[in-house]
C-alpha cells in the first residue's frame, strides 16, 4: 500500500488532540490576527499513528541492519541512553530557570566535560556546539580570537583536499580564506606540499586524523611542529575520533582543539538527519578563548555557569546551553563502557574495517594499503570494464539487505566506497557483509551489469529521478486547486 | 561489555586473517609512545553496569528542580507544552531513531516523506513559499537569514530589534561579526521599536525582527516591511513560540522576506534547551540562497512519486568553501517530532492550542496585574508578557524559586543584553501554557504579593 | 534476509548484559546446585535488539494497516494509556506492600470498577480475572456458588452452538454438563428450542450479546424471562460489548454477570496474543456471591481490600489484583472518551460495519440480513463453484496490504467471514478495503483460481503447512548435535 | 474525538449508502426503551484531555508508594529486578504490541519465532521437553497442572505441599474444587516438608510443591520425586522466582513431571502484579494433554522455515467442552519480554545475576541475622528468606512502612495459609535482588533494631 502526504488525507471535522475548553477573555493579540486558515490537515490520532509507523517502515536503520556508511559511523544507539535523556530532571528542565535549581544538569555537563579532556588529553572543553560543523566553526572561531587577541591578524586556512566539506566552508563562515593541499599516494597529507604552503599568513591547518581514508596521518607531530612553527594552530576534526579514543590522546599528537561529534564516537542516535552535538576541546594554547557557557565546580560542590574570563572573546554560539539532551545520552554511554569499554571498542571497531579491507581485497580493490583504522576504502578499480558504476554497485547492496557504503567519498579517490562496519557488529554479520559484496564483485566482473543497472529491485522505492527533482524542484505539497492553477 | 559483540575467539580468528599479531599493531601509525591502554585515562571511571548508570544519571536528574514539579512561568524561546504521548513513541521507532541522513533515498522515504510534510508545514505556518528541513535552532537560524540577506543584497549590515530575545541577538552578533558583517542592534526594550526603520540606511541588509518579541509584544509588521522593502532591504521575522502562529497572522502574510524559528513547542520537550529544532523559511526566489537540507519530490524508475534531498549543489559537502553554510548535521529527529504533533493537531488543534494558550495567558496577566506593587508591561502579547515589579527582577525570581515556584525570566541578566541591563532589571517576563493551571497563577500571585510587599 | 533463532546465533564469551561484580560469600543453595548448563546463547545488546526488530517487522499490526479481524476487536491502542501504565506508581509497585502504600492503585481499580457498573447497570464486580476466558469462569462459579447456598445443585447450562468456544470449555471447568442449542435462520438464538431445553436442573443460559453473527439478540428479554423462570443465571458473554457501550445496559437486558474483555471494549494492546483481562460484573442477584477481593472506599477516602461478605463462596481465582496493567490503561481509555465517546465510538462501530455490509453485498453473500452490529458477517456463497476457498480468498488479502478477517467462525456459518472494522477506522481506510475486497471478489469469480490458490506472495513467508506441524510437532529448538542424534 | 476519524459528513454518507436515517436506528433490534444516549450515564464522566487524564491517573499513581522510592524487600512470587532498557523498548513496538494473536502465520512470524523461542528457553530453564507459549500467571499454571495430572493419571486429588505460596494454595483449592477435584493443603510451614510424599495414597493424581520454597527453602527434590512416582502420581514443581533456575538445580533435572511458574522476574515489572507470565513445562509425553497455546516449526509454500500455532484440537476453539483447557488469551507481550530480556542476559548473564542475587541475599541474611530479637529460619535459600521476629509480624511491617522501607511479607495475612496463620504470625518473608543495596539492608537492619527494641 503507497502511504499518501499528511496533506492528501485530511479531512475537516475531525481532530486529533482532545484540548481544555478555552476561556472566554478578551483578545489580546492587538488585532494581528491570522486572516487566512493555516491549511494544515486534520486527521485523528488513530491515522497519525499508522501514517508515521507506515513511513517508519519505509526506512533502514541501524536497527534492522549493518549500516556500513563511512565517516558516518553507524553504530549501535543503546536504549538506556535514551531512556536515561527522558528522566524529567533532564528532558523537563528549562535552561532559563535560576542556576540553584539546575545544578543536576550542570553537574552532568561538568562531568561530561571531565570525559572529553580526559580521553583528549585537552585542558578546557565548550559543550555549546550543536553539530560537528557548528564545532568547527566555534574552534576557527576562538583561533581568531587568539590571533586578533596578540594582534595577529592572519587570513588563511589550510585545509587538505581529502577533508570533510565542512572544514572548507566552517573557515569562509569564519572569514578565512582556504587553501586546499593534495594528498600523497598512500592516501595521507603530502607533508612537503603543507610545508611550502605554511606562512606567516596562516591561522590555521585543519587535520582529520584518522582522515578520511580511513588511515592514521602518521606524520601527525611533524606537521604539528611545522604548523606550529609559524606561529599557526593546528585544528583538528574529530569525526574519526571513534577510531583512536581510549588509545591516542589528541592533545599529544600535537592538535591544540578538536571537535568531537557524540553520535560517531559516543552513540547518540543519528535520527535521520540530526540533532548532533559538536563538543570542542581545547588545549593550554587556545584555552584562554575557548567559549562558553563553561561549567564551574566550586569548592562546596555546586556549579556555576562562568562567562568567560576577560571579555566574550568568541561571544555566543547558540542560544541557552547546547544539545543537552545529547549530553546525557553520551555520558550513559561513556560511564557504560568507561575507559576500559572505550578502550576495547576502538580496537574492535579497526579489527573489524581491517578484516573487511583484508577479505574483501579478494575482489575489491583497495585504494590504500593498510593497516586501516575504523574504516576502509575502495576504489572502483574492480570495476573497470564491468559497466558497473559504485552507485549501481551500492544500490545492488540494497536489494542484499545492507545499506550501501558510503559512494564517491572521499574525493581524491575514483568511484570511492568508503566502509565502516563499527565496532558493535559481530563477526557473523561482517561475514555476511563480505560475502555479500564478493559475490556481487563476482557478478559485476561476470558481465551482469543490466542487473546492477536496475538495482534496487526490493526497495520501497527504485532508483529516484534526482536530475529532475534538483531542476524541478518541488519542495512542498502544494493543494491540488492551486498546484493545477500554477501550472496553467 | 554488553555493546560489543565480538569475542575473544572472534578476534583471534579476524587478527589471523588480516595477518596481524594483535589489535595494537593495527596502530602502527600512531607515533611511538602515543598508544595507550585504558590505564593512560585515569580521570574517568571503568564501565558500570546499566543499572549503575541508570543510578548515577537518576542522581544527576534528581539534583535539578523539573519543570513539571510546581508552578512554572519559564519561557523566553522555549515553552513547556503538552506532547501527545504517541509522538515520543512515534519517534523512538528503531526506523526513524537510528536512520542516518536520507542518502540513500530508495530505502529512506520515511525520513524523506516526513520531511517533506516538515517543510509543507513550516511554509504554511509562516505564510512562506519554501522552507528547509530544518537547522539547529532558532538562533543560528537567525544568524543564517541574517548571512543570506547580506549574500542576497550584497550589503554588509544587518539591524536586529530590540524586540528579539536576548540569545539570539548574542548569536547574530557573534556569527556575523565572524564572518566579517556589520551587526546593529537596537536597544532590547519590551515596547518601543519604532526606530528599528530608521536605522536602515544603504548598505543595510536585512532588519530582524521577532513576533511575538521576546517581551511578549505582538506588533502589526506589514508597515515595517513597506520601509524596510523601500531601502532595498529584507525583513526576517524571528518566532520563537510556534503556537502562536495559530493565532497571529502570519510573517509571509505581513510581508517577511525570511522567516526564521524555533520549532521546540511542537513535539519537543525542553530538555534543558537543546536539542531542538530550527525553522527556516522564505520566498521561491531566493531558494537558491538558502542554507541547510532540502527534500523534493520526484519519481522513481517504475514512475512513483518519491522523495530526495535536493539542491545539495547549494552545500558544504559538493560546494566546500563556496557553500551557502557549513551545516550538515540538521535536526532530523526533532523536526520529525514537530511534523507529528502537528500533524495530530491539524487545522482545528492548532488554532484551538493558541487560542487557549491566549486565553490562559490573558486571565493569568489579568490576575497578576492585580498583585500590588507591578504593573502589566504589555499592551498585546500572546501566551507571555511582562510585568513590570518596581525593583530587580532577579532577586525575586530567586527566592520564588526558593519557595517552589519558578516565576519566570528577569531578562537584565541574559547575554545579549549587555546594554540595556539597566533598563531592564525591573522586569520579569511570565510564560502561560496550557500546562499552567489557575492553581499555578494562584500561587505565583501570592507569592509575588508577599515577596513585593517585603 | 532470513532472521535465525537467537540460539542460531549465540557464541560463548560475549555478555548482553554487564552486572555489578559477586561479593564473595558462603552458598546457601544447599548443594542443590545447577550441574549442567542451561543451554541459552550468548549475545552481545546490539544483536539483541536487533534480532527483535527484525522479527517485529515480519509481523502485521493495528499500527501497520486495518485489521478486520471479527470478534477479536483490533482498535486502535492509544499510546497514552502505554504512558499511564508506566508511571512508577503503578508499574513499580508491589501488590504485597502494606495497604497504606498502595491507596493510589486501589483507589485507580475502585474507579474502573465504578465504570464497568454503571456502564453495564449492574452492582458488583470482580476486576480479579486474567483474561475473558476466565472471566466465564469466574460467572459460572458465582452462579453455581449461588445456588450451593441456597441448596440447589444444578449441572446443566446451556450455551447456543454460534458462542465462543471458551462458553462450553468454561462451563466444564466449573463442574458443568453444556448443552449446545442451534440457531435460526436469522441467526440468532432458538427461542423454542431454548425454552425446550430449559428445567430445573438448568444453573445457567451462556449468550452472546451482540451475537457472533453480530447481531444483536432482539428476544434477549424473552429469554432473560425464561432463564429466571426456572431459577437459572443468565450469563452475559461481553465479548462484542464494545458495539453497544454507551448505549445499551446489559442489567436492563435482564442477564445477571456478564464478563467484559478490556482489549475489545477498551482498547488496552493484544499484544500479540495477550495479556487479557476479563474483569466481571453482577447484578443484584449474584453480587452476594462476586468473587474477590473488592476494593471499598471508606468514608475517609482510604480504599480497603474487602474478602466476601459471610466467607469464600468463591475463592480466589489468580494469585494478587488481577492485570493491574490492564486495568490503568482501560481507565485511561474511558476517561478520554467519557460517556459521551463511548456512546459515540460504539454507534461509529455499528455504522462502520453495516457500511462494509452494504457496500460488500455488491459481490459477497451476507449470511443474515442486517442490520449488523460492529461486524458483519458473510458466507461462501459467493464463491460457489469458483474454486476459491474462504481460506484462499483470506490469504488473498495479505497480498493487498490487508489483515484477513476472521475465517470458518462462527462455525454456524459455511465458509464465514466474519468482518469488524472497528470505531477506529477512516472511511478512507474501509473505502479501501471495500475495494480490495469487491475487486478480489471479481477476480474470483472470474476464474482466477490459481492465484488465490498461490496467495500470500508478498508476505514474509507463503503459506505454511500446518499439517506437518502439527504430525510432526516440533515446539523447540534442539542443539543440532541432539537433534542429530534423536534422528537416528 | 480524538480516537474516532469518522467525521459528521462521513457519517451522514455512510448512512446514505447503508439506508439508515440515523446510527440510532441501525439498533433497531434493542428492545424499545433500553437505548439510551449518554445522559443515561451519569455516575461517570464525559471525555477529558489527553492531559486531563494523565493528570488523574498521575495523581493516583503518587497516592501510592512505589517500590523504587526507597529500601524494598517484598518478594513472595513477584521480583524487582533491572530490566534492562532495551526490553521494554522493543516490547513497545507497535508491530508487538499492537498485533493479535498469530492466527496468520504468513504475517505474524515475528510473534510466532518469538513464541518458538521463548518455549525453547523455558524448556531449558525448566529442564523440561517441551513448554507452551505462556498462560496466564503462575498461580494459575499451577492449577492447569493439577487438572492435567488428573487428565494424565486420572485419579482425582492433589497434594499441595506447604512450600506452595499462599496464593497459589487458595487458586488451586478453589479451581479444582469447582472442577470436582479433591485438594489436600499440607500446612504452610517453613521447613518442615517431609509429611508430602506420605500424603500420597493410590487416588493421588500429583503432588504441587514449590522449589524455592515460599518462604524461601531451597530443597533437593529427587527423593520426592522418586517417592512420588511410585505410588503412580507425579509430581508437579512450581517456580516463582525464575532468576533461580540460572543457579538452582532444575526440577526436571530432579524428577519433575510438569513445571508451573511464573516468568515476571525476566522483562517484566511488578507492575502491582499484573500482567504477568505463566510458564507451563512437561514432559514430551503428556504433550497432548497440555493446556494453552503450542507455537511449532514448519515450512511455507517455498520450503523455507517457518511458524505456526499448532496442536490447536486440544483447545477450546476447536474442541469447545472437550478442551484441555478454556485459555484463550496467553500472555503473550509478557512473554515476549521475558524472552528478550533471557536473550540479553544469555548463559552467561542468568548465571551471574542468579549468583549475584544469591550472594547479595546471604549477606542481607547475615547482616540481618544480627539484629537482636530475630532469628534466620532458613538453613538454605535462594534470594529469599524467612526471619522470625518473635512477635507478630504484621505491625512491624505496617511500622516500617510507615517509615518508608517496605520489609518483606507477614505471611499470615496472606489467603491460603488461613488453617496455619497462628504458625505463621511471627514470620517476615524478605527478598533481596541485585536492586538492594548495602544501604538499604543496614537501614532495615537498625530499624528492625529499634521496632524490636521497643
Amino acid at each position: 500500500l503507497e502511504e499518501p502526504l499528511i496533506f492528501e488525507q485530511g479531512t475537516p471535522g475531525r481532530i486529533g488532540v482532545d484540548l481544555a475548553p478555552v476561556p472566554e477573555t478578551k483578545s489580546r493579540l492587538g488585532g494581528v490576527v491570522r486572516k487566512a486558515p493555516v491549511g494544515l490537515p486534520d486527521l485523528a490520532e488513530p491515522q497519525v499513528v499508522r501514517h508515521f509507523v507506515r513511513l517508519s517502515q519505509k526506512n533502514y536503520s541501524i536497527d534492522s541492519g549493518l549500516f556500513p556508511l563511512g565517516s558516518c559511523t553507524m553504530k549501535y544507539n543503546p536504549r538506556l541512553n535514551e531512556k536515561v535523556a527522558r528522566m524529567p530532571g533532564f528532558a523537563d528542565l528549562h535552561p532559563l530557570q535560576p542556576v540553584s535549581t539546575i545544578q543536576g544538569a550542570l553537574g552532568m555537563m561538568h562531568e561530561l566535560g571531565t570525559w572529553l579532556t580526559e580521553l583528549t588529553g585537552m585542558t578546557e572543553v565548550t559543550l555549546a556546539p550543536a553539530a560537528g560543523a557548528h564545532g568547527e566553526l566555534a574552534g576557527l572561531m576562538a583561533i581568531r580570537a587568539a590571533h586578533v587577541a596578540r594582534g595577529d591578524a592572519r587570513r588563511r586556512v589550510i585545509v587538505p583536499d581529502s577533508a570533510h566539506g565542512t572544514n572548507p566552508a566552517s573557515a569562509v563562515l569564519c572569514g578565512y580564506t582556504v587553501q586546499s593541499i593534495p594528498g600523497t599516494d598512500d592516501g595521507r597529507v603530502d607533508v612537503a606540499a603543507l610545508k611550502a604552503a605554511l606562512g606567516p599568513d596562516v591561522a590555521a591547518v585543519m587535520l582529520t586524523n584518522p582522515n578520511t581514508c580511513g588511515l592514521f596521518e602518521r606524520d601527525v607531530k611533524v606537521i604539528a611542529d611545522a604548523v606550529h612553527e609559524v606561529g599557526a594552530y593546528f585544528y583538528g576534526d574529530g569525526a574519526n575520533f571513534n577510531a583512536i579514543v581510549g588509545r591516542v590522546k589528541p592533545a599529544e599528537l600535537g592538535f591544540d582543539c578538536m571537535h568531537i561529534n557524540l553520535h560517531k564516537t559516543f552513540s547518540t542516535p543519528h535520527g535521520g538527519g540530526g540533532p548532533g552535538s559538536g563538543p570542542v576541546v581545547f588545549a593550554e594554547s587556545l584555552a584562554h578563548v575557548a567559549p562558553g557557557p563553561r561549567i564551574r565546580r566550586q569548592d562546596d560542590g555546586s556549579y556555576t555557569v562562568e562567562a568567560v574570563p576577560g571579555g566574550p572573546a568568541v561571544g555566543r554560539l547558540k542560544a541557552f546551553f547546547g544539545q543537552a539532551g545529547m549530553f546525557t545520552r553520551a555520558l550513559a554511554y561513556m560511564k557504560s563502557l568507561g575507559r576500559d569499554g572505550l578502550h576495547a571498542a576502538s580496537g574492535d571497531a579497526v579489527l573489524a574495517a581491517n578484516y573487511l579491507m583484508a577479505r574483501l581485497s579478494e575482489e575489491m580493490t583497495p585504494a590504500f594499503p593498510g593497516p586501516a583504522m575504523h574504516e576502509c576504502l575502495f576504489d572502483d578499480g574492480f570495476l573497470e570494464g564491468t559497466g558497473v558504476s559504485t552507485l549501481d554497485f551500492a544500490k545492488a547492496m540494497i536489494d542484499e539487505g545492507f545499506h550501501p557504503m558510503t559512494m564517491y567519498f572521499p574525493l581524491v579517490v575514483h568511484g570511492a566506497m568508503l566502509i565502516e562496519p563499527t565496532e558493535t557488529e559481530s563477526k557473523q554479520a561482517l561475514d555476511q557483509l563480505v560475502d555479500a559484496l564478493l559475490s556481487l564483485a563476482r557478478r559485476a566482473k561476470a558481465g551482469e551489469a543490466e542487473a546492477f543497472h536496475a538495482a534496487p529491485r526490493y526497495a520501497p522505492r527504485r532508483r529516484l529521478d534526482e536530475t529532475l527533482a534538483a531542476r524541478k524542484p518541488v519542495l512542498r505539497w502544494t493543494p491540488p486547486a492551486e498546484a493545477r492553477a500554477a501550472a496553467e | 561489555m554488553r555493546y560489543l559483540p565480538l569475542t575473544g575467539e572472534d578476534r583471534a580468528e579476524m587478527l589471523r586473517v588480516i595477518g596481524a599479531p594483535s589489535i595494537d599493531a593495527l596502530y602502527s601509525d600512531v607515533p611511538a609512545g602515543l598508544l595507550h591502554g585504558p590505564e593512560a585515562f585515569q580521570a574517568v571511571a571503568p564501565g558500570k553496569s546499566e543499572l549503575q548508570v541508570e543510578r548515577e544519571m537518576a542522581a544527576y536528574a534528581r539534583a535539578s528542580r523539573a519543570a513539571g514539579d510546581g508552578p512554572f512561568f519559564v519561557g523566553g524561546g522555549l515553552y513547556r507544552h503538552h506532547v501527545p504521548a504517541a509522538v515520543d513513541h512515534l519517534i523512538q521507532r528503531s526506523e526513524f531513531l537510528t536512520a542516518y541522513t536520507p542518502y540513500q533515498p530508495e530505502i529512506a522515504q520515511g525520513t524523506l516523506q516526513t520531511l517533506f510534510e516538515f517543510q509543507t508545514q513550516v511554509a504554511l505556518l509562516t505564510g512562506m513559499d519554501v522552507a528547509n528541513a530544518s537547522l539547529y535552532d532558532g538562533s543560528t537560524a537567525a544568524a543564517e537569514a541574517g548571512m543570506m540577506a547580506v549574500r542576497i543584497t550584497r550589503r554588509n549590515k544587518v539591524v536586529v530589534a530590540g524586540s528579539v530575545h536576548p540569545h539570539y541577538r548574542a548569536v547574530v552578533q557573534n556569527q556575523l561579526g565572524f564572518a566579517g558583517i556589520e551587526v546593529d542592534l537596537a536597544p532590547a526594550d519590551p515596547m518601543a521599536e519604532d526606530d528599528v526603520a530608521a536605522r536602515v540606511d544603504a548598505g543595510t541588509a536585512a532588519v530582524i525582527v521577532q513576533n511575538p518579541g521576546f517581551f511578549g509584544q505582538v506588533r502589526d509588521l506589514t508597515a515595517l516591511a513597506q520601509a524596510v522593502h523601500a531601502k532595498g532591504a529584507l525583513l526576517i521575522v524571528a518566532v520563537t513560540e510556534a503556537v502562536s502562529l495559530g493565532a497571529v497572522e502570519s510573517p509571509g502574510a505581513m510581508g517577511a522576506d525570511i522567516v526564521v524559528g524555533e520549532g521546540q513547542s511542537f513535539g519537543n520537550a525542553l530538555t534543558f534547551g537543546g536539542p531542538t529544532v530550527g525553522l527556516f523559511a522564505t520566498r521561491s526566489k531566493f531558494l537558491r540562497q538558502m542554507p541547510g537540507r532540502l527534500c523534493g519530490e520526484t519519481v522513481d524508475a517504475d514512475g512513483r512519486r518519491g522523495f530526495v534531498l535536493t539542491l545539495s549543489t547549494r552545500e558544504q559537502h559538493i560546494r566546500r568553501d563556496k557553500a551557502t553554510s557549513n551545516i550538515c548535521t540538521s535536526a532530523g529527529l526533532c523536526a520529525s517530532a514537530f511534523t507529528i504533533h502537528l500533524a495530530m493537531l491539524g487545522e482545528r488543534g492548532l488554532t484551538h492550542l493558541a487560542a487557549l494558550n491566549h486565553a490562559l495567558a490573558g486571565r493569568a496577566a489579568d490576575r497578576l496585574a492585580a498583585v500590588p506593587g507591578l504593573s502589566l508591561v504589555n499592551d498585546t502579547f500572546f501566551n507571555e508578557f511582562t510585568l513590570d515589579l518596581g525593583r530587580p527582577a532577579a532577586p525575586v525570581v530567586e527566592r520564588l524559586a526558593a519557595r517552589g515556584i519558578l516565576a519566570g525570566i528577569a531578562p537584565a541578566v541574559l547575554d545579549g543584553v549587555e546594554a540595556d541591563a539597566a533598563a531592564l532589571q525591573n522586569l520579569l517576563v511570565v510564560a502561560v501554557t496550557e500546562l499552567v493551571t489557575d492553581e499555578d497563577v494562584e500561587a505565583l500571585a501570592s507569592a509575588l504579593t508577599e515577596e513585593l510587599s517585603a
